[in-house]
């Protein structure tokens, strides 16, 4: 990302370039099969609220051997891991700040359904709505 | 600053007679629609956008009139709110997002870096057509009934409303890839096309804020896309996700759209501000103050953006907690902003003020801007905002902003690069006759819609009760001023192009590579790619003499 | 277009079978041309992850307001054949990583071979998925034919889900595991589909020899591609299929 | 003029609320509610503000004066880069300036959302539906339309419900804004000060009539409110309820049906029913759709109340009736439907 990138010497080549073996591919491929194995395992036992957790771990560890090892990333230059790596921190964002309203609402609900007592007070809610299952 | 001893010399020598420019080098139409230079692009967007700016104008303008009287003097109800819609979805989809970065940005970024062009040529010209498609798509949906949503699209009114919403989604998503394509290309530019010794601080603060930008596009703009296609699966197989007949939650649209829509804030100001930094410290004449605290403020206004969107839920029936962060954290966008303001305005403090054309459209910004921002920080207080929010007071502020502010800095910008791209000067008179009838019928147009709005008129509003009668006409007013203004602009800055009264080499005294390129630039920037050696906004290297030589 | 400060840089071809590349005419050099278009397509991937991102938040968002539908919906998908198509991507993954290998290494057989393989992967993926989306059809779940129908406010059911009244009954909302199932299966089978089109394409390049240790630039992309769509799929196939 | 919907059942017109009074410094309506620490931080942000501006607007000024460029290259009187301290001062006073803005926003935002055990026990229920307002008091089966009474001096909550899209509740004489979201409850509270009449307007765009969807807020008296004046509603006789069901007609009716026969969105009232030769009315056979079945039925009462609360039970079997949504009422008691049956049967045409 340094502004002497152009100086680089006047190689004909795209600049270098690692390549990795194909006896590391074929491993970190035996390793995501497995991982595949352990994920549909671990599902077959429920641990209750970490199930979800247990199943995103195991998916983290699986893309982030393909992110480094297929995609390369771990021979990449800063700036195009920091590119990458930063979509998953601007995602996470989205995901924490829309999700934490919706479990926080429950608070402000618990507040407020002690305070209303909602159906009492309408004598006249006798229908429901349409649509309503 | 920078020093291309070349093109100093070529300066120096007298210009040859009919030298090549990106804009006689090659002639007709497929030499422009086909076309990979950077400029020519650039111009295509000109155009486009200026159209754009045109249609949404009149569309305000339309709606000016009709609130002439309570009850409303054009429409009915239905076409009262297509057309508020239709002004709002061009503003912002069509002009103000790709205005600056498309145009502007996709001109003047090569020649500051000292590149030959952007990164990925073709990629600039997919999404310049992108942006046709969607303008096309746009014009599709007025012509198979119109769409009466708001610019915002929200849940479950766009999902039930018998209009061509769909049409108009499709419009917004190609739109959308049109401004992340534009913000990539600016990235990698920014990245890998540096002329040798131009590091990051010696970058003009155009470029920073093109780039901060283009993070913004390319990290934001996605969440829209699939914002709008989710709307379009409600409309054509009812997901359910946003529909509360079928479970669905409106308050999760409206996170997805203001997880984009307010950094599309910073997407289409974060220019402004870049333009007004090259223009206040050129025809200042003085190196811009602050300009490391400009350039990261510019970042952390990008990165901030996107932890404050709630703040336009704040009445939405999101959760306490979530507002309290919110309004926490939105606080914090307006120290940058208010560092950006105060530089400005030290960098004119004893400077060598020129009192032409651009100088006062930038002057008119930082007066509108100082008000737009300031009214945003009586937004961002909870227990006010619960007062002001979605009434004409926050339809001003915004205004203040994306008209007074990014429009006033686009035109700013188009007066000061009009020279450089064209090699033509305009009427400066007219020219500074339009800027006062503008600052004034801009003026004329939104204050009294933040009196009318602190006292509860609400937006969107068809008819409204008589007591806020007197605001509307003069708001009306305003905005026929406003309208002429802009119009006698059009006039002579087209009227230039044939009049084709010669600039000079550099006609404001500029130090930054694009103004040591040739006038009007060559097709590949500069004669000889040139290399930087002084730091950025050093006037004592600035030449006089070019000041002084006409363009070949 | 050539212009006198302009010089083009042709990187050689390595063998006979090879055609030399010229480096596009703003670059100075092969480093800055590679490098460019790398940073480019690595903020384009970075995109197609918020794009996906939303559609996650919005299976997490629902996953948490009716965990129970999640997770009898859940169970209505067969685990052994999303089991079989996780396993047929990452086989897929490993072709391309080789096949990128192949070009970096100027071998374009393998190339050619690797990249075929992958192309395989893709097709084998997609009928696996007909397969899937056919079950769902016959089970009512989510019935094609009717799936653009209008919605009826009257009984308040959607056309294309018949199952109010079977394995989803009074579970609220029974139809959003499907509909959420549905549109994120079906954008990740359109890149699926886009990502085998780009590998063709590829390989018509290969074939005419363009791609080899000096340039192997547009592999090496498409393979980026190809493994996002693989990446996907590894946290589609956990929420989907195991965890609810 | 501009045009309401009307509110009074007794009359039929109506004008909205008289205009509100401006508070002592001239930017704001009058406040009407306790919530004064909104116009309190309003100011005080608005001050802060001023302050600012015209200090911008005065250095410009006196640059533009002082420095400008007499001579066409004229170099800069200075040639300042930066001032540390200087920036570090206007970094922290804004920031500490802010937070003071936001601690004071928050505390009265919060102050605002949990409404006080007085307010929750003095509920009124306000539906909104496009475009109008429905308001249900506690224990008490009239209703009131477009118009709704609180009690002087007396927190009141607000119990909102959408049978649609997304409203918005503003009260801007009260300082109150909340947004109505169909699925869900929202509430909002206040304590009403001054007797009068105020706006109440929908904030939040609902489609056509966004601009229309008015009410009228009556602050009261103890003992006007304890009179229950929002119970209007004359059904002494048929004729009178008829004459009640007309003006409801009008208030919550009229945008989609007619009853002069002409089409409308939803089908019109006229001949519904029609006078025999003896002088009893009787409804006519009219093709609905229920269930997706096509059917014949004769219009009667239980009809035309199922067709109000109901409304997509069964469907007029004619184009484009068949595909128009008609917004339900399920809250619509049974006197209000009594007497938009006696109306519609008032306009039977003899046989």
């Amino acid at each position: 990302m340094s502004a002497h990138d152009h100086h680089a010497p006047g190689d004909l080549q795209m600049g270098h370039h690692h390549v990795s073996s194909a006896k590391l591919f074929f491993n970190v491929l035996m390793a995501l099969l497995v991982l595949t194995v352990v994920t549909v395992a671990a599902s077959r036992v429920d641990f209750g609220a970490a199930n979800m957790l247990i199943a995103m771990g195991i998916a983290s560890v699986k893309a982030a051997l393909v992110i480094a090892y297929f995609m390369h990333v771990k021979w990449d230059t800063a700036i195009n891991k920091i590119v990458f790596l930063s979509s998953f921190l601007f995602l996470s964002l989205l995901f924490i700040f829309t999700l934490a309203d919706h479990a926080t609402r429950r608070w402000d609900n618990d507040l407020h359904t002690m305070r209303t007592p909602v159906d009492k007070q309408w004598v006249y809610r006798q229908h429901e709505h349409a649509g309503d299952h | 600053m920078t020093t291309n001893v070349p093109v100093i010399d070529s300066h120096a020598a007298a210009p040859q007679a009919g030298r090549k420019n990106f804009l006689n080098c090659s002639q007709g139409f497929w030499s422009w629609a086909g076309t990979l230079d950077h400029k020519r692009i650039g111009i295509m967007y000109l155009v486009g956008v200026s159209i754009a700016l045109l249609a949404g104008g009149l569309f305000a303008l339309l709606v000016r009139l009709h609130l002439w009287k309570p009850e409303g003097v054009l429409f009915g109800n239905v076409e009262y709110n297509q057309i508020f819609t239709l002004h709002g979805a061009f503003m912002v989809f069509l002009f103000v997002i790709p205005a600056i970065p498309g145009s502007l940005g996709n001109i003047v970024l090569p020649l500051m870096l000292g590149a030959k062009d952007v990164a990925l040529p073709r990629l600039n010209l997919l999404s310049f057509y992108l942006w046709v498609t969607g303008a096309v798509l746009a014009t599709l949906a007025i012509v198979l009934g119109g769409f009466d949503t708001g610019w915002t699209f929200y849940a479950p009114y766009s999902l039930y409303t018998d209009q061509a919403v769909v049409t108009i989604g499709l419009a917004v998503f190609v739109l959308g890839f049109s401004s992340i394509f534009t913000g990539l290309n600016f990235i990698v530019t920014t990245h890998k096309l540096r002329a040798p010794g131009m590091t990051w601080f010696r970058m003009p603060l155009f470029v920073w804020a093109i780039y901060a930008t283009s993070i913004l596009q390319v990290l934001a703009t996605p969440v829209l896309g699939i914002t709008v296609l989710l709307v379009a699966f409600e409309r054509l197989y009812h997901i359910g996700i946003f529909d509360p007949r079928l479970g669905g939650d409106p308050v999760l649209f409206e996170h997805f759209f203001w997880f984009y829509s307010h950094p599309a804030v910073y997407i289409m100001v974060l220019p402004a501000f870049g333009i007004i930094s090259e223009l206040v410290s050129v025809h200042s004449r003085k190196p811009l103050f602050g300009y490391k605290l400009i350039a990261f403020s510019s970042l952390a206004i990008a990165i901030i953006s996107f932890l404050v969107w709630g703040h336009h839920m704040f009445t939405s029936g999101q959760s306490t907690y979530a507002m309290f962060a919110f309004s926490f954290l939105t606080f914090f966008v307006a120290i940058p902003t208010a560092i950006k303001e105060f530089s400005w305005v030290a960098t004119v403090w004893k400077g060598s003020i020129a009192l032409n054309s651009p100088m006062l459209y930038t002057l008119a910004f930082l007066v509108i801007f100082a008000i737009g921002g300031l009214t945003g920080v009586i937004l961002g207080a909870l227990n006010v905002d619960i007062h002001l929010h979605d009434t004409y007071f926050v339809v001003a502020h915004f205004h203040y902003v994306m008209m007074g502010s990014i429009a006033l800095a686009f035109f700013a910008g188009l007066h000061h690069w009009w020279p450089k791209i064209f090699g033509v000067i305009y009427d400066e008179t007219l020219a500074k006759i339009a800027c006062g009838i503008i600052f004034v019928g801009f003026n004329a147009t939104f204050i009294p819609q933040f009196i009318m709005g602190s006292r509860g008129m609400p937006r969107r509003y068809a008819t409204y009760v008589p007591e806020y009668e007197p605001f509307h006409q003069a708001s009306t007013v305003g905005a026929m001023v406003l309208g002429g203004g802009v119009a006698l602009m059009v006039f002579y800055l087209v009227a230039s192009l044939f009049q084709r009264k010669t600039a000079m080499q550099n006609q404001w005294g500029g130090v930054t590579l694009d103004w040591l390129s040739p006038t009007p630039p060559p097709l590949e920037n500069f004669d000889e790619p040139p290399t930087v050696t002084t730091e950025v906004y050093d006037y004592s290297t600035l030449d006089y003499k070019t000041m002084q030589t006409p363009v070949a | 277009m050539s212009h006198d400060g302009h010089h083009s840089v042709v990187i050689p071809a390595p063998g006979p079978e090879f055609v030399p590349h010229t480096v596009a005419h703003h670059f100075d050099t092969p480093v800055q041309e590679f490098q460019a278009a790398k940073l480019g397509f690595w903020l384009f991937l970075a995109t197609e992850i918020l794009l996906f991102g939303g559609l996650f938040a919005a299976y997490f968002y629902f996953h948490e307001a009716y965990p129970e539908t999640f997770r009898v919906g859940g169970h209505q998908l067969d685990w052994r054949l999303g089991a079989l198509n996780t396993s047929v991507l990452l086989l897929s993954s490993w072709t391309m990583a080789m096949g990128v290998r192949s070009a970096q290494t100027s071998q374009k057989q393998k190339t050619l071979l690797f990249c075929g393989l992958t192309v395989l992967g893709a097709v084998i993926f997609m009928v696996i998925k007909f397969f899937e989306y056919q079950a769902k059809n016959e089970h009512g779940l989510v019935v094609f034919s009717e799936l653009f129908a209008p919605y009826d406010a009257a009984t308040g059911s959607i056309p294309w889900f018949k199952d109010y009244h079977g394995v989803m009954a009074g579970l609220p909302h029974g139809h959003l595991f499907f509909a959420i199932y549905l549109t994120m299966t079906a954008i990740h089978g359109l890149h699926v589909v886009i990502g085998a089109g780009l590998i063709l394409w590829i390989m018509k390049g290969a074939a005419k020899g363009r791609f080899h240790a000096g340039y192997f630039l547009p592999v090496d992309l498409v393979g980026l591609y190809w493994h996002l769509v693989d990446l996907i799929w590894i946290f589609l196939f956990p929420l989907l299929y195991l965890v609810p | 003029m501009f045009h309401l919907p009307i509110q009074d059942p007794a009359s039929a017109t109506q004008t909205p609320a008289p205009p509100p009074v401006v508070d002592a410094y001239g930017q704001l309506t009058k406040r009407a509610s306790t919530f004064g620490h909104v116009d309190d931080l309003f100011y005080f942000t608005y001050a802060v503000c001023i302050f600012f501006f015209v200090l911008i607007v005065a250095v410009l000024l006196f640059s533009v004066v002082k420095y400008r460029r007499r001579t066409w290259d004229q170099p800069a009187a200075s040639n300042t880069t930066h001032n540390t301290p200087l920036e570090v001062v206007w970094t922290v006073i804004p920031l500490i300036i802010v937070m003071i803005m936001f601690a004071w926003g928050y505390m009265g935002a919060r102050d605002m959302t949990i409404a006080p055990i007085e307010a929750s026990r003095n509920t009124i229920k306000a539906t909104a539906k496009q475009w109008n307002w429905t308001f249900s008091y506690p224990n008490d089966p009239a209703q009131s339309y477009n118009e709704v009474w609180v009690e002087v001096g007396r927190p009141v909550q607000f119990l909102l419900e959408s049978t649609d899209v997304l409203h918005a509740f503003y009260l801007p004489s009260m300082r109150v804004k909340r947004d109505v979201i169909p699925g869900r409850y929202q509430t909002v509270w206040f304590e009403p000060t001054e007797v009068g009449e105020y706006h109440l307007f929908c904030a939040e765009y609902c489609g056509k009539d966004h601009s229309q969807m008015y009410a009228k807020v009556h602050v009261v008296s103890a003992a006007e409110y304890g009179a229950r004046p929002w119970d209007k509603w004359d059904d002494s006789t048929p004729e009178a309820a008829a004459k009640s069901g007309a003006s409801l007609y009008s208030q919550i009716c009229a945008s989609c049906h007619s009853v002069n026969g002409s089409a409308g969105v939803g089908p019109t009232w006229k001949g519904l029913f029609v006078k025999n030769a003896d002088g009893s009315i009787v409804g006519r056979q009219r093709e609905v759709i229920e269930g997706g079945v096509r059917k014949t039925i004769t219009i009667d009462n239980d009809y035309i109340v199922e067709s109000i609360r109901k409304p997509d039970a069964k469907k007029v079997a004619e184009e484009p009736y068949v595909r128009n949504a008609m917004t339900a009422f399920p809250d619509l008691d049974d006197r209000k439907i009594n007497g938009l049956i006696e109306y519609m049967k008032s306009l039977a045409d003899s046989k």
